[in-house]
């Protein structure tokens, strides 16, 4: 047929802006390759993507760019889109099946949060009293996110983790937590947030709290987060280049489209390290050009 | 004077029209809409909110309500994924207990009946409001489905338990078998039964229904009961349909559900509506979460769209209902 | 049949039975006497297992009994026709007389047929000609007292308790009831009628036993026993009968009626009120007598401004026109309204006694909008002394009051608000003998202070008393109009029948 | 005898003492909970929500809900933050308009006022149920939030805006000022004016009210307008306080507010309850929320803790007040 193809972006929630990035980049790379697009909202909910995956199905998408709710619940319906013939490109987050998908293309966030946990010990040098600000808990980067660190961390004994507490990837929750935290433990010295929004919450007790000097460590790229890198608040984040993810998924499909079979089963994209040291080079989510 | 039946066919009669309405815009403005594998897609989608909102209907007319649905299916689910995935080691002298599928799918649907109890009993015996009740217990179930499952789906359940929700019996998806079973004997339930009167008089007026011997607490902490294993079904059905447990199953879906009860038409003051209600109500509601998707309506923009519609098809049922 | 001995019960704060002992003998037609808050009630609800807790005993034909609830009761051999209607409105008549004692079938599922031709069987004994499958919520307050009744006939009880069963009825159902009673006292049963309308108990009592405080003061047989002497034993004195004496009305209107008719909901159905007109003097108090269902209350809401959008015709306070589009104008205009129902539309019962008096003219007891306690109290007070409110204080909550006092709240937040015009539905429903004429007094010394009062009752000998002129309505229409002179039983009656039918 | 006024006393007293029962355990369990500095954090952290809990004081008083305040907390914030980041460009004719400060303030308020509003019209001119008409309104100005913010944050407002969230005056944060403000301001709204008092009388008989001469459209319309109003005060001091309008703000705060009203004392039904009560269960929320955190509590227990604790709180009134 002349009408032109039509790409599914399902994405686990736009209640958070590095997923209404990922989304919309997707989108509008799929557009410049000349596809029409729709965003489908999954709203963390593994059965709202499930339904999204049939209702796409039933009206004649032609291609789905993924981005997971659940590593394992998500299995069934990109299999169903398989038995559809039907190519789906995962986006960030991995799912727990080598064959369903026609390629991951994926940001690790355990191996990143190994090298976050690298720089913290560096620089807190290897020792003093920290904080974890966990993400949602049932999220599982949430869980992702804290192993790859303490995988790191825990070898160091004289780095003691004083409060473990969880703030939803909330920079309001993150702030009144810390708040507390703060009460019970004046004398700390680095804060690992699971993300960006909660490591600016930090940074807001901390500063009001007159302790500037707190180590705090985040993850994404957010806008506001490489800003605070450059002022010297936010110790370091994790650059997770949804731009690239996205694009490569939409080119993905347009190469599907055009015959190609052949894709990598998984395609990493590098996770970097973004701290004071390298930060003229970045830009919210990306690289500058 | 067959009056007041005639009303109550009526206003059954307009969420029917109300369906109508949104199903035949919907085919206009989409070819993809009136599909008979886009059916079933709404029929499937629906049935774990029918199944869940059966027991909220229940629930409403006894003038009561329950938050903790959604948490409740999200423990339960993940208690029967996790038995059947792991089975349970008693510390003690290093047991290890299996379960069997028809086993695991009995303790899931024990764990929902019995919260669906304490929130009951909480009810009746210390008369705290069944919003906060069920509210507290939306926390506790939440807490402790992290507890269970430590934050991690649990997933890889097997061909047998995935039956449940991808399977097809007679040419039907196995999910919409049950929620029509459900839907059948909650009809005959309420309808056919003292057990169903009671419910309604409870809620049209407690102390006369109390006045005319009728145990109150236990009517309530049956009905509470029967919610909560009714959201423990919808559990079985989610985790099968996604083959994981995911730990925030559910969140969200008593807003839904409550929405499906009075769409249909249930009054939340109690002792007025119906179950074949509630059903066109979550049926509107899944129609509509359908078309909008299939009209290419943006995220953003469904969510007013939604709210708009759920308030149109409240007033329209309203502004009828005051001309009659 | 049934012994009480030493019965007690207490309430947070009140006693509301003291060592109660009393009997009921089979065959006979027993009448509890007594003023609102006597503990009528009370007693009934602890013969009937309502009350599973209170002190002494009680006997049912010669053992011990004690019933932890109404089913019990029942079970037993009780039946209780309660006060408060306690109907389920969205359950129909069949499944309201059957609620708690349905007959099932060996599945459990419902004998709906049985059920429903039972009822319509009870139904056509009462003589109410209404289908069994009608949702108690379309029915009007006295065919609900007659389901009421039909409950407590459904069971073949030895004791037959009815609590006040006629206070919503018109003479045509009570006659009804009467005949029944009658066959009940010759089927043996025991039977108890409590009734504040006296010529009731003069009809169809044997004998009679008289609560006052909580505490019997007397009992004995009805023969021989006049209207005075009751009232004597109610009250523990002498109580003197207020009388209307000769009274002057003034000639000028205050309020005019014209071609006021009002559209029902649905429309097949006939006007509520098709075209009335009528007017009202100063000082005057116009009686309107009506069988249920006849269309006053409407009428007088309609006056209120409580159905402005139904409603055509016009209005006319001291010959000016006015447009009432709710009851704020209403008030705002000079008119108060005393309402049939006071519980549930009178009063907020959950609020206290100065609260309710003052709500309609909150702006008289404020400086500069915010509320000063102390005017508030005054204006109380004022209203507590002048109407004789029985209430421990003003800051009481309303529900804790006895019905008549209750009634005077009501009628005091009406005053508060300087009516020109006072409409009262039904004043007296529920009151006590006592409680009455003061009502009665007040309606009087009303109008002598130049007040225009419409007094609706469905009680004969009180539109006659109070009235300087009738109105008697049937099917929405005023069918005659009497002066105090012309009118009597026979010919009000004879105008208030429906035509139709 | 007093005896109304001495019960209502005590029933106030009640959740007194279950906050001082809280803070006693707390204050044994933690030597850091009781400090200046942790009192002023938890008067901060509650300010928020005292103001939503507020209004919806005024709207459970009226025998309604909201379950609106957390969207339209979110979308107000937005707003203001959007129109004092970037302005308005006219898109017609180029033109770009400015706002100040206090204009933005301004433009805030009036879009949560303007929404309540909504709620209160839709409510009594098509009798649409408080909990559907506000569900609806949670999803529109959910879907409102996303389209003005585009999904991303609002962050970067200026030292001005901030003062707000994290200024001092008078040794006092400027939040708790302005908790206090509102809650003295409503104290004497609903006990000394005829407003107040209507609000009582709505919700504890409508009818009676109505026969009273009360307009209760028009109040009830005001008491969502203020409503809307305060979770736009709530969206200004969260905003201000982040420095940032998240256009996930507010998520699920309805249910916080709910809760500090219901174990403030104030009845579902209507008509009964009082502003110093929510601001009791507003504190006994805030207090439990951060001794939790100064415990370290795992995060999975803490919400199993906090649903027990607010079933005791509300157990233990019931208790006490059926016994006294
Ligand atoms: N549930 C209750 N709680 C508290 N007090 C009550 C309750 N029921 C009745 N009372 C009080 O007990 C007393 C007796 O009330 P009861 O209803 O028995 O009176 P009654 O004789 O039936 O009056 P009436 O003629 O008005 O029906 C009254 O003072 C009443 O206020
Ligand atoms: N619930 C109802 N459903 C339908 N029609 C009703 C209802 N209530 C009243 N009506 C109609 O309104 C008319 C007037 O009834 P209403 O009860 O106001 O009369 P009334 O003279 O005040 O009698 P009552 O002594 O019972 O108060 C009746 O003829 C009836 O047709
Ligand atoms: O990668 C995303 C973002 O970091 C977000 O902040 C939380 O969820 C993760 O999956
Ligand atoms: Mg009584
Ligand atoms: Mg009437």
């Amino acid at each position: 047929s002349d009408e032109p193809k039509k790409v599914a972006i399902v994405v686990s929630t736009l209640n958070n802006p590095w997923f209404v990035f990922l989304a919309e980049t997707a989108a509008k790379k799929a557009k410049e390759l000349g596809y029409e697009s729709k965003i489908f909202d999954s709203q963390n909910n593994t059965a709202l993507e499930s339904d999204h995956f049939e209702n796409a199905l039933a009206s004649g998408y032609d291609a789905i760019l993924f981005n997971p709710t659940d590593a394992a619940g998500s299995v069934s319906n990109v299999e169903k889109a398989k038995k559809a013939e039907i190519p789906v490109f995962c986006m960030d987050r991995e799912i727990n099946s080598r064959t369903a998908a026609t390629s991951q293309i994926l940001s690790d966030s355990y191996s990143a949060c190994v090298e976050l946990g690298k720089l913290f010990v560096d620089t807190l040098q290897k020792k003093g009293q920290y904080v974890e600000l966990l993400g949602i808990v049932s999220d599982n980067n949430t869980w992702n996110r804290s192993k790859g660190f303490h995988s790191v961390v825990d070898n160091f004994p004289n780095l003691k983790m004083v409060a473990q507490q969880s703030a939803d990837f909330d920079r309001n929750k993150a702030m009144e937590v810390m708040e507390s935290i703060l009460q019970a433990h004046p004398q700390i010295d680095g804060v690992f947030c699971g993300n960006d929004a909660m490591a600016m919450g930090a940074i807001q007790a901390l500063v009001a709290a007159g302790k500037s000097h707190v180590k705090v460590f985040g993850f994404d790229g957010s806008e506001d987060a490489v800003i605070a890198v450059s002022e010297g608040k936010l110790a370091a984040t994790a650059m997770q280049y949804p731009k690239d993810i996205a694009e490569k998924a939409a080119t993905f499909a347009h190469e599907y489209f055009g015959g190609k079979r052949d894709f990598p089963q998984k395609l990493p994209i590098a996770v970097d390290v973004v701290n004071k040291s390298n930060i003229d080079q970045f830009t919210a989510y990306g690289k500058k050009e | 004077m067959d009056i007041s039946q005639y009303r109550s066919k009526l206003a059954r009669f307009q969420s029917s029209i109300a369906l109508f309405v949104l199903c035949l815009a919907l085919s206009i403005l989409s070819d993809k809409f009136l599909t008979p594998e886009n059916g079933w897609n709404i029929l499937r989608q629906t049935s774990v909110n029918v199944c869940i909102s059966v027991g909220m209907t229940l629930v409403v007319l006894t003038a009561g309500i329950d938050l903790s649905v959604g948490a409740v299916l999200a423990l339960s689910g993940a208690v029967a994924a996790g038995l059947l995935k792991t089975g349970i080691e008693l510390p003690s002298n290093d047991l290890f207990v299996g379960f069997t599928l028809l086993g695991t799918i009995v303790v899931g649907l024990i764990t929902g009946s019995f919260l669906g109890f304490f929130n009951g009993w909480v009810i009746t015996r210390f008369k705290v409001p069944p919003f906060v009740a069920t509210l507290a217990m939306l926390t506790i179930a939440r807490g402790f489905t992290m507890l269970w499952t430590k934050g991690y789906p649990i997933s890889g359940l097997g061909p047998n338990f995935a039956f449940i929700g991808t399977g097809w019996f007679l040419g039907v998806p196995v999910l919409v078998w049950i929620a029509l079973i459900v839907v059948v004997v909650a009809v005959i339930i309420s309808n056919k039964t003292a057990f169903g009167r009671y419910i309604y008089a409870i809620g049209g007026n407690e102390s006369a229904a109390k006045l005319s011997g009728i145990d109150i607490g236990k009517v309530k902490v049956l009905v509470y009961t029967i919610a909560g294993a009714l959201a423990a079904v919808g559990g079985i059905m989610v985790t099968s349909r996604l083959d994981s447990a995911q730990p925030n199953a559910g969140m969200g879906y008593e807003l839904d559900s409550i929405a499906a009860v009075v769409i249909g038409g249930t009054s939340l003051s109690g002792g007025r509506g119906s179950i074949m209600g509630t059903v066109l109500g979550a049926l509107i509601i899944g129609v509509l979460n359908n078309g909008l998707v299939l009209l290419d309506v943006s995220p953003f923009w469904q969510q007013v769209v939604k709210g708009l519609v759920i308030l149109l098809a409240v007033i329209i049922d309203k502004v009828n209902s005051k001309a009659e | 049949m049934l012994v009480a001995e030493k019965i007690g019960k207490r309430f947070p704060g009140v006693v509301a039975l003291d060592e109660v002992s009393m009997e009921l003998l089979a065959g006979k037609v027993t009448a509890i006497i007594g003023e609102n808050g006597a503990g009528k009630s009370t007693l009934m609800k602890i013969l009937s297992g309502v009350y599973p807790e209170y002190e002494g005993r009680v006997l049912y034909k010669g053992t011990e009994v004690k019933f932890a609830n109404p089913k019990e009761a029942q079970e037993c051999g009780i039946a209780i026709i309660h006060q408060e209607l306690n109907l389920i409105p969205d359950l129909s008549i069949a499944e309201n007389i059957y609620l708690g004692r349905e007959v099932t079938n060996e599945f459990g599922v419902l004998r709906k047929r049985l059920m429903r031709e039972k009822t319509q069987e009870l139904l056509d004994k009462l003589k109410l000609t209404v289908n069994p499958d009608t949702l108690v919520r379309d029915l009007k307050v006295g065919q609900q007292q007659v389901v009421e009744i039909a409950k407590a006939l459904l069971t073949d009880a030895e004791v037959i308790i009815m609590d006040e069963p006629t206070s919503a009825i018109s003479d045509h159902e009570v006659d009804i009831l009467f005949g029944i009673i009658e066959n009940l006292r010759r089927e043996n049963k025991a039977i108890v009628y409590i009734s504040h309308k006296l010529d009731e108990l003069f009809r169809i009592a044997d004998r009679y036993i008289v609560l006052r405080d909580g505490r019997v003061t007397e009992a004995g047989e009805m023969k021989g026993i006049d209207h005075d002497a009751i009232i004597n034993k109610m009250v523990g004195r002498e109580v003197k009968m207020v009388n209307k004496g000769s009274r002057v009305v003034g000639t000028e209107k205050l309020l005019e009626v014209n071609r006021l008719s009002l559209r029902p909901l649905d429309s097949l159905k006939r006007m509520l009120l098709d075209d009335i007109s009528f007017h009202l003097f100063r000082g005057e108090i116009l009686g309107v007598f009506g069988l249920m269902g006849a269309g006053r209350t409407e009428l007088l809401e309609s006056v209120f401004g409580l159905h402005p959008s139904k409603c055509v015709g016009e209005i006319s306070i001291e010959q000016h026109k006015i447009k009432l589009r709710s009851p704020e104008d209403a008030i705002n205009a000079g008119i108060a309204l005393v309402p049939e129902d006071r519980k549930k539309d009178g009063l907020v019962l959950g609020l206290d006694v100065k609260t309710n008096i003052s709500v309609s003219v909150l702006d008289q007891v404020s400086y500069a909008g915010i509320l000063s306690d102390k005017k508030e109290v005054d204006l109380a007070q004022q209203y507590i002394s002048s109407l004789r409110i029985k209430t421990p204080s003003c800051k009481e909550k309303v529900k804790n009051l006895s019905g008549g006092n209750q009634q005077k709240v009501v009628l005091a937040r009406c005053l508060a608000t300087r009516p020109k015009l006072l409409m009262l539905d039904e004043p007296t429903r529920g009151v006590d003998a006592n409680a009455k004429h003061e009502i009665y007094k007040l309606i009087f010394e009303l109008s002598e202070a130049g007040l225009g009062l419409i007094v609706v009752s469905s009680e004969l000998p009180e539109i006659l008393a109070v009235s300087d002129r009738i109105l008697v309505m049937s099917e929405g229409k005023i069918t005659a109009e009497f002066s105090s002179h012309d009118a009597n039983e026979d010919n009000i009656l004879k105008a208030a029948i429906p035509k139709t039918i």
